[in-house]
């Protein structure tokens, strides 16, 4: 509507609908339009990074969990990583791939809820979210086979992964992996096709790739504006490097970009978990565990804690959201003295003001969505 | 007690009066369309009450409605006058942030 | 018009009416001058009901009901920082006075005068016999009319957009 | 009682109301009472069936959706879950109504209560069989036109008194809407009036009777458009704008809790119910059925066809997102309302010919039929490439994929280019 009205001022958040957790962003409005958009967080704020300094190192890994609670086998991953590189261990092979198979599997299952929840916020009354699940769960049953817990698996570990995965997890995603395909057709030709989507979608919320750059964005944000970047190329970690998978990048920065940039990574990441159920070999999954290991009854648990030699290290990988760094500063003692998380959700968030000024109060929610934000994450 | 003419046509002039006076004494320029609808109402009123009885014993019913055609007229009119004059008021509203008729006083914007 | 039923429907419906008219009048808060306003209304259609102006009446609530009070709701809810305010000006015993002076007048006049009215009884139909008339006796008046709507449409959308914007 | 004789005739359940009334005629007593009584009979009957059919679409939208979104729906109170709806029901009435200490007090009781008025009145002049109408009124389209205007007061009234932001957003968006909607229904009921020459549901009803035909089979586009309009008139996905639960928390309703929230929220049913029935009267033959009316009662055939044309309204709950209110209102003004003109145009122009040849409808009707189709088709491919509907930059893609790391694919909105256009 072109009527001119006064401005006033709406509080989306901390409880709101879509504001995926407590985010709160304090938009004032004329009519419908945006014209100023504040965000404000810290409602979830659990002062990790400090509490992380008193406790050892093994004891921090379930923080990690607890940042990205949505995909908290990378978060696992890219915090041992930083210690591994910190201490100079190398875990044995199989446990590299195991790293690799719970990621991307933790990538499918936290691209599908952001998937479906910005079908979501484009107004799609629960369905595409009800049908993500379906298949998150599925992925949610292989980690509960393989650790024991579905959301906050603790599953790696400094050194290795916590224990082997069971004979039956081999089966059990082979028969995953050949029923996906057919459900992402699905989800391409009902999401992606979808004429509402598109026409909520596409023009909303335009980042060239200059503006993602200078904000350090990273992950589906950045590639939807077009740059090809993704550290499982640039700097691969595990055996990314042995593995073939293509970059999917948008060409025209909108939140529809992001959302297609999402769905197209859900297929890659079934094309690297076929390569890994290939590859995979047998063998130790822990350096400090030698044997290959029999199932929960009799296992050797890897040790509580480790010596770390003083130092720095900063261990990145490339989570669901984008570029997750862990920054560990070692003074030789149990606990790291300083242990600091780049979370991709909490600097994704950055250019969010300026996409919503201007826009209407359904595109801010639309935009918020594609970023793909965990409150966990930002306010860690 | 059987409803005659003069029951609407009474009817009409109290609600004309209470639209006139809101007209005349409302400080709110939206309280001043109301009273002018509400005239406009009145008015309608009567029309309809004079086309329901007749004069002549000899009128067609189509001569008869031209009462409420003239009605319809009015209605017309009366949208298209209640459009405008609350896009005034948006604009008066917009330069002086007032829509007092008392303070409506500069004769110019 | 003898029967009970319209006599009782006549008294209600007047009485809703004027009450409402009055209640417009002395209400302080204009949202709810609007809406006893639009009880006014309502009352008016109904009263062109029981003159068997079904046309009319219904026609009463699509313009005045659904529209007319629609756009007297958005001027107010427009214009917040003008209070929402329904007190008179200084004109207000000027006002009842001529008001009542018209009341009083008209009414004598009606009551005085000898109508002679034939009593004919309601219409059986209105709908197709306007719609004849309209398109055929008021042919000119009809176009008038609605190029007046157009006129009125296009000047209300000139006088409200704001300056240096354009539609995109 | 005598009055149980007529009983077995179960095509009209008019026949039975009249024994009764006769039955009261008989006992003596004024002239009036027969009339009242008819009318409570009417009003109690649409009641009850309004509430058990609520109470039923309830629980079969729950399943319904339920199916669509891969899971169960209510299951666990009564067989089935089939007595979820009176506990929701009883939770509603024994929740605590809060009443926001800023709220338009009086205003803001007024609301739940006013909602229900157009979504009932209305069911005034629906015929649910052979004469089973309470008022078969001569100006009943327009009447309905007229009574569901009366929505966006109510609507506005309680998104006003609320004094919450949510709740006044999600009623500037209803009237919005509504007023912009109001439109495209009177123009795509217009067409139904100009084949049908009458205004009087009954007679539309027995138009479509005689000519053996239904009016979607005349005029696919009015129906269409009429279909849309009702979505955005009884707030249902993709039009649920006015209420959209991502965006704007529940709309105007967003500070009614306890039963004032259950007044909103049968009211939507009921709504819903009325569209259906009006959907039903007037594009689908209403009570009538190609002479299937002869065997099976008339009011059964009308309200399988309203149930289900509501589960169409459930379905596309269950499938569609959302539009944004300005991609609704030009639909509504750019798109429907044009397409709209040119088929009262054209639909004028068949029935002056027919009219004035006086050609028999066995030879028009088909032939009439056949040109609205192709129209329809026509103008709705037509208009909406000529709106700029099938540019790249409004159609969905791929993504694309990539070896190259580090360059830049990014073209801005409405360019062509395909490979990269530098290194970033």
């Amino acid at each position: 509507m072109s009527m001119k009205t006064e401005p006033f001022v709406v509080n989306i958040g901390p409880q709101h609908p879509s504001t995926h957790g407590v985010f709160r962003m304090r938009l004032t409005l004329d009519g419908e339009r945006i014209i100023d958009a504040d965000m404000v967080i810290g409602y979830l704020h659990r002062s990790m990074e400090k509490l992380a300094e008193e406790r050892s190192y093994t004891q921090n890994i379930p923080f990690t969990d607890r940042t990205d609670y949505v995909a908290a086998m990378t978060g696992n991953l890219a915090y041992v990583l930083a210690v591994e590189k910190l201490c100079g261990i190398e875990p044995p092979e199989r446990a590299s791939w195991l790293r690799v198979i719970m990621s991307e599997l933790q990538r499918f299952a936290s691209h599908s809820m952001a998937v479906g929840v910005f079908a979501n916020d484009c107004g799609t009354w629960q369905t595409p979210v009800m049908h993500m699940f379906r298949e998150r769960e599925k992925i949610l049953d292989l980690f509960e086979m393989a650790c024991g817990a579905r959301l906050t698996t603790n599953y790696m570990r400094i050194g290795g992964v916590s224990r082997d995965v069971p004979p039956e997890f081999r089966p059990a995603l082979r028969k995953l992996l050949d029923e996906l395909p057919m459900r992402m057709g699905e989800y391409e030709d009902l999401l992606l096709e979808n004429e509402i989507i598109v026409a909520r979608s596409r023009g909303i919320g335009v980042l060239t790739p200059e503006v993602a750059i200078n904000c350090s964005l990273s992950g589906p944000m950045l590639r939807g504006s077009g740059v090809a970047w993704d550290i499982r190329k640039a700097d691969p970690y595990c055996v990314y490097d042995k593995l073939e998978f293509d970059i999917c990048v948008g060409t025209d920065g909108d939140a529809y970009d992001r959302f297609l940039v999402r769905l197209a990574e859900m297929r890659q990441s079934i094309h690297i978990l076929e390569q890994c159920l290939e590859m995979m070999p047998e063998g130790p999954v822990h350096s400090q565990i030698t044997t290959a290991t029999a199932q929960p009854g009799g296992q050797p648990s890897a040790p509580l804690t480790i010596r770390v030699p003083a130092g720095e290290a900063y261990g990145r990988i490339e989570s669901p959201r984008g570029e997750l760094g862990f920054y560990i500063v070692s003074d030789g003692g149990p606990a790291p003295y300083r242990f600091h998380i780049r979370s991709p959700s909490y600097i994704n968030l950055t250019p969010l003001r300026e996409l919503a000024i201007g826009a209407t109060v359904a595109d801010a929610i639309v935009i918020l969505g594609s970023i793909d934000i965990v409150v966990g994450e930002i306010d860690r | 007690m059987a409803i005659e003419l003069e029951h609407y046509l009474i009817l009409g002039a109290l609600l004309f009066s209470i639209g006139l006076y809101m007209a005349l004494a409302k400080r709110n320029f939206v309280g001043v369309l109301m009273g002018i609808e509400m005239m406009f109402n009145a008015v309608n009123l009567t029309f309809i009450a004079f086309s329901r009885f007749p004069r002549f014993a000899d009128m067609t019913d189509a001569e008869r409605l031209s009462g409420h055609v003239f009605v319809i007229f009015v209605i017309t009119v009366a949208a298209a006058e209640a459009a405008v004059a609350l896009a005034l008021a948006m604009l008066v509203y917009r330069n002086r942030e007032t829509i007092d008729v008392d303070r409506m006083d500069l004769l110019k914007w | 018009m003898e029967d009970t039923g319209s006599i009782v429907a006549f008294w209600l419906l007047a009485a809703l009416t004027l009450g409402s008219a009055l209640a417009v009048v002395l209400i302080r808060d204009l949202i709810r001058a609007v809406v006893l306003l639009i009880t006014s209304f309502l009352g008016v259609a109904g009263l062109y009901i029981t003159l068997s102006a079904d046309f009319v009446a219904v026609v009463q609530v699509l313009i005045y009901v659904g529209a007319i009070s629609v756009l007297m709701l958005f001027a107010i809810m427009l214009t917040p920082r003008a209070g929402r305010n329904n007190a008179e000006t200084f004109f207000r015993i000027p006002g009842i006075l001529l008001a009542g002076l018209m009341a009083f007048t008209i009414s004598l006049v009606s009551l005085d005068t000898d109508w002679a009215v034939v009593e004919r009884g309601g219409f059986e139909e209105t709908a197709s016999a306007i719609g004849e008339a309209l398109l055929d006796k008021y042919v000119l008046p009809f176009e008038l009319a609605a190029v007046l709507l157009l006129v009125a449409m296009l000047g209300a959308i000139l006088l409200v957009h704001p300056e240096g914007t354009d539609e995109e | 009682m005598p009055f149980l004789a007529k009983w077995y005739d179960l095509r009209d359940l008019g026949n039975a109301v009249g024994a009764f009334l006769d039955w009261i005629r008989d006992l003596g007593g004024p002239d009036w009472i027969p009339y009242v009584v008819s009318g409570l009979i009417g009003i109690v009957a649409i009641l009850l069936w309004l509430l058990v059919s609520q109470l039923a679409f309830i629980w079969i939208e729950r399943r319904v959706i339920g199916r669509m979104q891969a899971r169960i729906g209510p299951n666990r109170v009564g067989p089935w879950g089939l007595l979820q709806p009176i506990a929701d029901a009883l939770k509603l009435l024994l929740k605590e109504a809060i009443t926001n200490r800023y709220a338009d007090k009086p205003l803001f009781w007024l609301g739940p209560v006013l909602i229900f008025i157009p979504a009932l009145v209305v069911f005034a002049v629906i015929p649910f069989g052979e004469g089973m109408s309470l008022a078969d009124l001569n100006v009943g389209v327009l009447f309905v036109i007229a009574i569901t205007s009366i929505n966006s007061i109510a609507i506005f009234i309680s998104g006003w008194a609320s004094n919450n932001k949510f709740a006044l957003l999600g009623s500037m968006r209803a009237i919005a809407m509504l007023i912009s909607y109001e439109l495209v229904q009177a123009f795509a009921l217009l067409g139904v009036v100009i084949f049908a020459g009458s205004m009087r549901l009954g007679d539309i009803v027995a138009w479509q009777s005689e000519f053996n035909t239904w009016m979607f089979l005349l005029q696919p586009l009015a129906l269409v458009a009429f279909l849309i309009a009702s979505a955005v008139e009884i707030n249902r996905s993709p039009m649920d704008i006015s209420e959209a639960e991502s965006e704007i928390v529940a709309g105007y309703h967003t500070e009614y809790s306890g039963i004032k929230f259950g007044f909103f929220y049968a009211a939507e049913y009921f709504a819903g119910f009325a569209v259906s029935a009006i959907v039903v009267t007037l594009f689908l033959g209403g009570w009538t059925a190609f002479g299937l009316e002869r065997w099976v009662p008339g009011w059964l055939i009308f309200l399988s066809k309203l149930y289900l044309v509501f589960f169409l309204f459930i379905w596309t709950r269950g499938t569609l997102p959302r539009l944004r209110i300005d991609q609704l209102m030009a639909f509504s003004w750019k798109f429907l309302l044009e397409l709209l003109f040119i088929h009262i145009l054209v639909v004028g122009a068949e029935v002056l010919i027919w009219h004035e040849g006086d050609y028999p409808a066995v030879v028009v009707l088909p032939i009439f039929a056949v040109i609205n189709w192709t129209l329809a088709v026509a103008l709705v491919v037509g208009w909406a490439t000529f709106m700029g509907h099938l540019r790249p930059e409004r159609r969905a893609k791929r993504a694309v994929l990539t070896q190259e790391l580090g360059a830049t694919y990014f073209r801005p909105a409405g360019g062509h280019g395909t490979g990269p256009m530098g290194e970033a």
